[in-house]
């Protein structure tokens, strides 16, 4: 494919993003409580997409709802009647302005799962009328081991268009996908064609980001060691002070374990589909009252395991973008990361 | 699958003129569950509970909601009807459309009518969730403790073993007997108190079904209705009861003199003692604080004196234990101390004296051998006035209450003064005469006109001395002028108090007690002998003051209440009570600390399966719990719920509508 | 800071959230949580001595005031309710010896906060009716009624629920 | 305020003598000047611990049992923290003598942006109430003070305030960090766990949220003793101290001036009463 | 050299001075330096009350905010009624801060009220402040031999939750004030019974005979003279008795002497600091038994019973 590439300056890429939120239904980093979440936008100030800003949760919310209904009962002398809830799970297009590779990353991770054994309509629906445009990191941050993984960073489809702010203070834009290609031309965004050495730029920058990474690691060798180690006792010592409260598990751009509950008042109901984790108690509480990972150190090697051999197994790609999000979120700080770093050491 | 039958009343016109009923039955049958829903116009009849019996067992419910009156008029009625139809009878919910909505909504039947719908929704909802319950019956230790061995304690303690029921009656002194040993003569018949107590005394001494332990009181009572364990500390008496006689050599030959609290005060006692001639157990006991022997260990003199060598001094306190089924409370009454009143010299002058200390005066047995005397030189006095409400009915220096039996037993003062000393005279200053009761009026009557006893109606405002005599300046308010009587003795009427280790008694027994230290009843005119605990009951001044009998009659009704309780082997309870699901328990003990029955006890359990470890959870102790619910609303782990409102019971019923 | 309730040409509009407005003529749902031995007694009495009392009111019976759980009423306000009147014994009534001055505490608590987040402070609202107190309850329900049609519909926290 | 020496003198000491299995301090966090808290089995471990104003976390938390299975731990507690023990020891959740207490006299600490925190600032009680050893010089007992945000929040008008809350809850995604990272929230069952019944409000809708974080506030009613763990670990940064505080206010005023774990066998304001405790708001 | 706020109060300086004036010759013996309120007004003693309560209240308060302003805060009060009228305003002002906002803007321009100060009586002060080993070490001349009736009057130790100044019915403070100074206190039952002040000019027979009663019982304990606290106690019972005499036939002349008189005495001032012709009924005579010695009254002649009921343990 002949990929589209385009040249620009600040001013450019503000108009070009000025443009996408005057036609299309616009979601952006905004800030709330004192971090960023990505919100619905009707003008360019509300939020600032020029350097990519760490969310807290990352895009998953918009494609896979932290709470999403399902499906509506009624109850009567007649039995129990299932409806569509009203709410419909997205229709027209979509535009999310100044995402995080790995977060887009992320949603490729979950569309194995969700187009597995069962098709997901409304995520399906919601994937397929986004459009996603990226904006490249300029260094890693903290805890950012992306380029560990086994993907590709630099040419990737996870986002429809990326841009990529250049170390020689261009903006590049750039049509990862036809999904990409097709929404530039067709949307009629008026952008200047680039120099040839627009390619180059991407990859310099590319470098200097690369080389920017602290945290590195070989995660085919994790991937073959760690299923070795299911019984090792350090799962013990490195989830020593986690405290199981989730929140790795609810920030994580690939995490999809979820809970059904129903809602009802007389004679009515909802049922909704909600965010769980693993590192929950309850997680695996069978019906029963017998639970298989009653302590915290075995939900946690289930983590480790789930992350970096069952989906490796299962789907050809470890469940974890290397975004570091739970790291940071993390109360007290345990890094993924770490923990599987001294596990396969032993 | 919940299958619900719903039954509306019309309650003849009651409901159906105000509630479209036939809407009502028409919405309940759009409910899921709802199997069959009818209208009738009398459900409490008996036709009507046969249409429900009919409609339980041919459309299999699981649950039952009667729309009709309030749950409390007929809700056992209904639970009957369930049981006779093979169901649980506690599957029963009753939708209140009478009393909260026909009855409150006449002007506006549309209203009322939805009302009734949502009424019976909630029902509906609340019935689905509840559980089938079982009456709980608890095992009964078939033996009465009493406290105390005053009249109340030995009337009681005789009319239960009268009915072949073990009691232990439990005395603190050395002697039964109590506050009525220590009275003369006894209003309104003037029969002489100890004839009238020392028989009974006696066979309580005698009989076979009463275990009686002088000299000792209750430390400790631990469990619940029939099925308490009582610890009894028997107090060192140095003597030992199953040898000594009571031959009395020791008391004669002892050279220690102690005030004699028998006899107020007035003469002295030995060191070694037996409180009164007609004491039971008629045995001596040693007061540790005074004998010399005990006390610098010189002396000894009553062992030599004893013939069957049953003095000890080596004899230490000993608890015994006891298992028993129910308590009765009788511990009497304190008098209360008038030093407050100092503009009457109280404490400064001698020869005002307290009613029972006249009352040990004129007593045929008393320190004086009957004769009043003045305490300071000894006169037999001619003027005596007596004070009445000392303490009683005094918010500023005593307490509110009237005492009750002053107006009754200093009437009976001025007449003995009267038989006493023929010339002297009684000046009685009163606020008003309490004289209701059986013959008490004209008792009251025999003293003022017999006696001629001068009832002045007034308060005394000041005593000063004059000479050896004492100045009384009182009002008379129905002359409406200050007067003044010349007294060679005043006699005060001291309030009635509750004894003042009543509140430790009452915490350690876990009843309630009011701002005076009475026990407090579980129903001021329905439960008057019962308290708040189940299997505990109060008899005479322990509850409040009352005179001889009053507090008889209520002795022989706790004896009642507590044959009653031991009729049966076991005690049914209404199984409407907490339960802890000790998986979720997380021992905080909150639960225990807000119960107010002392429901709740803590046990051990493992901490997982087959695990050596233990940790604590509270356990309910079915027998004592009265379904209060507090400890649900508390706990905070949800561990707790009570059967008949759990938590999904009550939450169907919010979202029913 | 209380907000003083308004009316718009004889519609209701919601204190919590003036977007809501109702007609003159709506009906509030209220959530009667009464303990057995008084209140519930007492509502008995109110009846059967035949005195009226707006309509608006359901009644739930609990043992004793103390069973009463503060997500009672929360839950009570994300339902049907628009609002919530609790009752209990006298102090120094309780059936239960103490249960009421236990509840008497979280009720304050509970009241305070929920007005904090800003649910209006009539919308929840407690009585002591004791067993003889017909008319009392009757005058109580009277003013709760009066206070929360005055509020308007509850509507926040309630729009998952369809 | 440093004492990573003294404690870390203590620790190697308390291994020494085996008086415990489990020590529980702080460590510099690898990635940035925060710190962490830091669970000790091996002695060999003990260099990396630190003490600072940068040690905000509450490690009265480690107590609980899923950490330390009911071991003898030594742990470091700063005043608030004590306070959170004090009421564990009271709702027997540990033996006292399988504990260790050192007691830190707290100058205050730091949050992110390196300013004292909020709650140090407003802060009733730095020194420990329970302690086995005591470092630094206690300074007393302070004047309680109204948390500045619920005087703001007060002052507006109840539209606001209902927005305000209303933002709050849909931002909450129900992780129940703040429910696992509080010390006091022992329960095997807790209120704000959706697992628990769907009657409390299963789904992660703002509704959910409100009813779960209301019912857990008056939980911690009288208890909570303004460590602000939950507010640390929330993801969502959700100011989940203006609850508390609002609750510890009112009981503040209304109870006797009740403050939480202030002495030792005081369960906390709900599980009380007194006769004169305000009747005016009842009909 | 202690400070004290002094309020003299109205009869301070007309029909009592002999009270003010000995009192300031004690206190200077005792090292007190008597600090007089300056502008201080009347406390409205029993007429204001009756008329309006908020002017029984402005009145006293004046003086309170006047007093507040000087160094020593305890205020010392010679007259009874005035102390009595004082102390009960400020715990009444105490009681109902709004009140005394309400009153202290309304009428008061001298300040703002605190209610620091601390209000006792001379005879609390005395007792309380000073202390008896005090008074005692000051004494030179003993009032040994000399019989004293000490009468404290209705308001000194009443109402008791306002004073909380010794027993309310049978106080004993003067009693062993005296027996410091020597003197030796009678039993008197009468010590706290109503002179009658409020009637001394509307009513006069009232005043004998409450009054009348009170020289009774103490002439019937044997005091050579009554020693009271109050000027409105000692006028009646002075200025009165001889009418009282007159009216009973009984022949009374018992003298009626400040306690500070008597300190004065004791404390060795000559008798003509006294100012005793201020005295209606003569003091000479009275004065003339100090030194005398007093006989042990003979023992009551007692019943056996009685006899043995209070022997001790053999």
């Amino acid at each position: 494919m002949n990929v589209l590439l385009f040249e620009t300056d600040k001013a450019g890429l503000h108009k070009f993003y000025e443009e996408i939120i005057g036609k299309f239904e616009t979601y952006a980093p905004v800030e709330k409580f004192g971090k960023y979440d990505y919100k619905k936008v009707s003008k360019l100030t509300e939020c600032d997409p020029d350097s990519p800003i760490e969310t807290t949760m990352s895009i998953k919310p918009l494609f896979f709802p932290k709470s999403a209904k399902i499906m509506k009962f009624k109850e009567d002398s007649s039995g129990t009647t299932v409806s569509e809830t009203d709410d419909d799970p997205l229709s027209g297009k979509r535009v999310i302005l100044g995402v995080k590779h790995c977060d887009a990353r992320g949603l490729q991770v979950l569309d194995q799962v969700y187009k597995w054994d069962y098709i997901d309509t409304d995520y399906q629906k919601r994937r397929l009328n986004t459009i996603i445009i990226s904006t490249r990191c300029d260094k890693a941050g903290s805890q950012c081991f992306c380029t560990s993984l086994d993907y590709d960073v630099e040419n990737s489809d996870a986002h429809d268009i990326r841009i990529v702010n250049g170390l020689d203070g261009k903006i590049y834009i750039q049509a990862a996908t036809e999904k990409g290609e097709a929404f530039i031309t067709s949307s009629g965004l008026n952008l200047s064609a680039s120099s040839g050495s627009a390619t180059e730029e991407i990859k310099k920058h590319y470098q200097s980001l690369k080389s920017s990474f602290k945290l590195k690691m070989d995660y085919s060798e994790v991937n073959a060691k760690l299923l070795k180690l299911f019984d090792s006792p350090e799962f013990e010592t490195v989830s020593s002070n986690c405290i199981s409260c989730n929140t790795c598990a609810f920030i994580c751009p690939t995490c999809h374990c979820f809970k059904i509950s129903d809602e009802k008042i007389k004679d009515t109901g909802l049922r909704y589909k909600s965010y769980d984790s693993c590192n929950n108690g309850y997680f695996t509480l069978m019906a029963g009252g017998h639970n298989p990972r009653p302590v915290k150190y075995r939900r946690w090697r289930q983590r480790a395991m789930h992350k970096f051999v069952y989906y490796k197994e299962r789907f050809g790609m470890n469940l974890c973008v290397g975004c570091g999000h739970c790291a940071i979120s993390c109360p007290v700080n345990i890094s993924i990361f770490d923990v599987v770093n001294q596990v396969v050491k032993v | 699958m919940a299958r619900v039958g719903v039954f509306v009343c019309f309650c003849g016109a009651n409901i159906a003129d105000f509630v479209d009923v036939p809407a009502v039955v028409q919405e309940a049958k759009k409910i899921k569950e709802v199997k069959v829903a009818f209208e009738y116009k009398y459900m409490c009849s008996d036709p009507g509970q046969g249409m429900i019996r009919e409609a339980i067992v041919q459309n299999r419910l699981t649950s039952v909601v009667v729309a009709a009156c309030s749950p409390r008029m007929h809700e056992k009625t209904f639970r009957k009807a369930l049981l006779d139809a093979g169901l649980n009878p506690y599957m029963l919910e009753i939708a209140n459309i009478r009393e909260h909505s026909s009855w409150v909504h006449q002007k506006d039947k549309k209203a009322a009518t939805e009302k009734a719908c949502d009424l019976v929704r909630m029902a509906v909802a609340k019935s689905i969730a509840n559980e089938q319950l079982h009456e709980i019956s608890v095992p009964v230790t078939k033996r009465a403790l009493v406290i105390g061995g005053g009249i109340a304690g030995i009337q009681a303690a005789l009319d239960i073993a009268d009915a072949h029921i073990p009691v232990t009656l439990v005395e603190k002194s050395p002697s039964i007997g109590g506050r009525m040993a220590q009275l003369d003569e006894t209003f309104p018949t003037l029969d002489c108190s100890q004839c009238i107590l020392t028989p009974k005394m006696v066979d309580v001494a005698s009989h076979p079904y009463i275990e009686l332990i002088p000299y000792s009181e209750v430390i400790e009572l631990d469990g619940y209705v029939g099925n308490y364990k009582a610890k009894i500390k028997k107090k060192a008496s140095y003597v030992n009861f199953s040898t000594c006689t009571g031959c009395g050599a020791c008391t004669q030959k002892c050279p220690v003199k102690v005030p004699n609290e028998f006899n107020m005060n007035i003469d002295k006692r030995k060191a070694i003692y037996t409180p009164f001639p007609q004491a039971v157990p008629n045995k001596p006991v040693i007061d540790a604080e005074h004998c010399t022997m005990l006390l610098k260990g010189k002396c000894g003199i009553c062992a030599k004196v004893c013939e069957k060598g049953s003095i000890d001094y080596k004899m230490v306190d000993e608890v015994i234990e006891r298992e028993i089924g129910a308590v009765v409370v009788a511990t009497g009454y304190d008098l209360w101390d008038p030093k407050p009143y100092e503009e009457y010299g109280v404490g400064r002058y001698k020869d005002i004296i307290t009613s029972l200390e006249f009352e040990r005066m004129v007593s045929a047995s008393g320190p004086t051998n009957g004769v009043p005397v003045r305490p300071s030189d000894g006169k037999v006095p001619k003027n005596v006035v007596f004070i009445k409400c000392i303490g009683s009915r005094d918010e500023a220096k005593g307490i509110e209450y009237c005492s009750k039996i002053c107006c009754m037993y200093t009437a009976k003062h001025a007449i003995l003064l009267h038989h006493k000393v023929h010339d002297s005279h009684a000046y009685i200053f009163y606020m008003d005469i309490r004289a209701a009761g059986k013959g008490y009026e004209e008792f009251v009557k025999r003293a003022q006109v017999e006696t001629a006893a001068t009832y002045l109606r007034g308060r005394v405002s000041k005593i000063y001395k004059k000479g050896d005599k004492l100045m009384v300046r009182g009002e008379d308010a129905q002359i409406g002028q200050v007067v003044e009587v010349e007294a060679d003795l005043v006699v005060l009427a001291t309030a009635v108090i509750a004894p003042k280790d009543n509140p430790a008694l009452a915490r350690l027994l876990g009843v309630s007690y009011d701002k005076y230290g009475y026990m407090s009843e579980a129903h001021p005119k329905l439960r008057p002998v019962e308290t708040a605990k189940a299997g505990i009951f109060l008899a005479g001044c322990t509850q409040a003051p009352k005179d001889i009998p009053d507090t008889v009659a209520q002795a022989s009704a706790c004896a009642a209440k507590v044959c009653g309780l031991f009729a049966g082997d076991t005690l049914k309870k209404d199984p409407m009570i907490s339960k802890v699901d000790t998986e979720f328990c997380s021992g905080c003990q909150n639960c225990v600390k807000v119960c107010p029955y002392q429901a709740i006890v803590t046990e051990e359990i493992p901490l997982g399966h087959g695990s050596k470890e233990m940790r604590t959870v509270a356990k309910i102790n079915e027998g004592v719990c009265q379904g209060c619910g507090s400890c649900v609303a508390i706990c905070r782990s949800m561990a707790i719920s009570l059967a008949g409102f759990t938590d999904p019971q009550i939450i169907n019923e919010i979202v029913a509508i | 800071m209380e907000t003083e309730i308004k009316e718009v040409q004889g519609k209701i509009v919601s204190v919590e959230n003036p977007d809501i407005i109702a007609p003159a003529d709506w009906q509030p749902v209220i959530m009667g949580i009464l303990c057995n031995w008084c209140s519930y007694a007492g509502s008995d009495l109110t009846g059967t001595s035949r005195i009226q009392y707006p309509p608006n009111i359901r009644i739930i019976r609990v043992p004793c005031s103390s069973r009463v759980d503060p997500w009672f009423i929360i839950k009570s306000l994300q339902s049907t309710a628009d609002g919530v009147l609790i009752s209990g014994c006298h102090p120094g009534d309780c059936h239960y010896i103490s249960g009421n001055y236990y509840a008497r505490r979280r009720f304050l608590v509970t009241k305070k906060l929920l007005n904090f987040i800003g649910y209006h402070e009539n919308r929840v609202q407690f009585s002591w009716v004791s067993a003889a107190e017909g008319p009392k309850f009757a005058k109580v329900v009277a003013k709760v009624t009066e206070d929360i049609k005055k509020l308007g519909p509850l509507h926040r926290y309630k729009k998952e629920n369809f | 305020m440093d004492y990573s020496k003294q404690i870390q003198e203590i620790a190697s000491k308390l291994f020494a003598d085996n008086k415990i299995d489990y020590f529980v301090g702080y460590k510099q966090n690898f990635f940035d000047d925060s710190q962490v808290p830091f669970l000790i089995t091996d002695p060999a471990e003990i260099p990396n611990l630190v003490f600072t104003e940068k040690s905000v976390f509450n490690l009265a938390n480690y107590l609980k049992p899923d950490h330390t299975k009911r071991k003898r731990v030594g742990l470091v507690v700063k005043g608030c923290d004590s306070r959170a023990l004090n009421l564990m020891l009271t709702e027997n959740q540990v033996k006292r003598e399988n504990l260790y207490i050192i007691g830190i006299c707290c100058e205050g600490t730091l949050n992110e942006k390196g300013e004292k925190a909020q709650n140090c600032v407003e802060c009733v009680m730095p020194d420990p109430v329970v302690y086995d050893e005591i470092l630094g010089t206690p300074s007393g007992k302070k004047e309680y003070t109204v948390n500045v945000d619920i005087k703001e929040l007060a002052g507006k008008s109840l539209k606001e305030r209902a927005d305000y809350f209303e933002d709050i809850f849909t931002a909450c995604i129900r992780c129940n960090a703040c429910r696992h990272s509080c010390p006091l929230c022992y329960c095997a069952k807790c209120c704000i766990d959706q697992e628990t019944s769907t009657l409390y409000n299963g789904a992660n809708t703002s509704s959910g949220a409100m009813h779960a974080l209301m019912t857990w506030s008056l939980h911690l009613a009288g208890r909570c003793v303004d460590c602000r763990n939950c507010e640390k670990a929330c993801p969502s940064h959700l100011p989940l101290h203006l609850l508390h505080k609002q609750n510890e206010s009112v009981i503040y005023e209304n109870f006797q001036q009740h403050l939480a774990g202030m002495e030792k066998d005081d369960r906390g304001a709900f599980y009380k009463y007194s006769l004169t405790d305000p009747d005016d708001f009842i009909l | 050299m202690n400070k004290l706020t002094y309020f003299p109060g109205c009869s301070a300086h007309g029909t009592s001075e002999e009270f003010d004036h000995t009192l300031k010759l004690v206190m200077r013996t005792l090292d007190v330096q008597l600090e007089e309120i300056p502008d201080w007004n009347c406390c409205g003693a029993t007429s204001a009350h009756v008329m309006t309560e908020n002017l029984a209240l402005a009145l006293p308060m004046r003086n309170l905010v006047l007093a507040e302003k000087l160094e020593c805060k305890t205020m010392g009060i010679a007259c009874a009624s005035c102390y009595s009228r004082m102390k009960s305003t400020k715990k009444h002002l105490d009681e109902n801060p709004e009140l005394a906002r309400k009153i202290n803007s309304t009428v008061i321009d001298e300040g703002e009220y605190k209610g620091t100060v601390d209000i006792k009586s001379m005879l609390q002060y005395c007792y309380e402040e000073i202390g008896l080993e005090t008074i005692k070490s000051k004494v030179v001349k003993s009032l040994s031999g000399l019989k004293v009736a000490c009468y404290y009057g209705c308001l000194l130790t009443r109402p008791k939750d306002v004073t909380n100044f010794d027993s309310p019915e049978y106080p004993m403070s003067m009693d062993h004030l005296m027996e410091a100074l020597g003197a030796k206190a009678m039993e008197f039952d009468y010590k706290t019974e109503c002179c009658g002040a409020s009637f001394s000019i509307s009513d006069t027979e009232i005043v004998e005979s409450l009054s009348g009663k009170i020289l009774e019982v103490a002439k019937e304990s044997g005091a050579h003279l009554i020693v009271v606290a109050c000027p409105l106690c000692q006028s009646n019972l002075d200025m009165r008795q001889p009418d009282i005499e007159q009216h009973t036939g009984k022949k009374f002349d018992l003298p009626i002497m400040y306690f500070t008189q008597l300190m004065a005495l004791a404390f060795g001032y000559p008798e003509k600091e006294l100012k005793l012709p201020k005295h209606i009924v003569p003091v000479e005579a009275a004065l003339k038994h100090i030194g005398e010695a007093i006989p042990e009254p003979e023992k009551v002649k007692k019943t056996k019973k009685a006899v043995e009921a209070e022997s001790e343990v053999e």
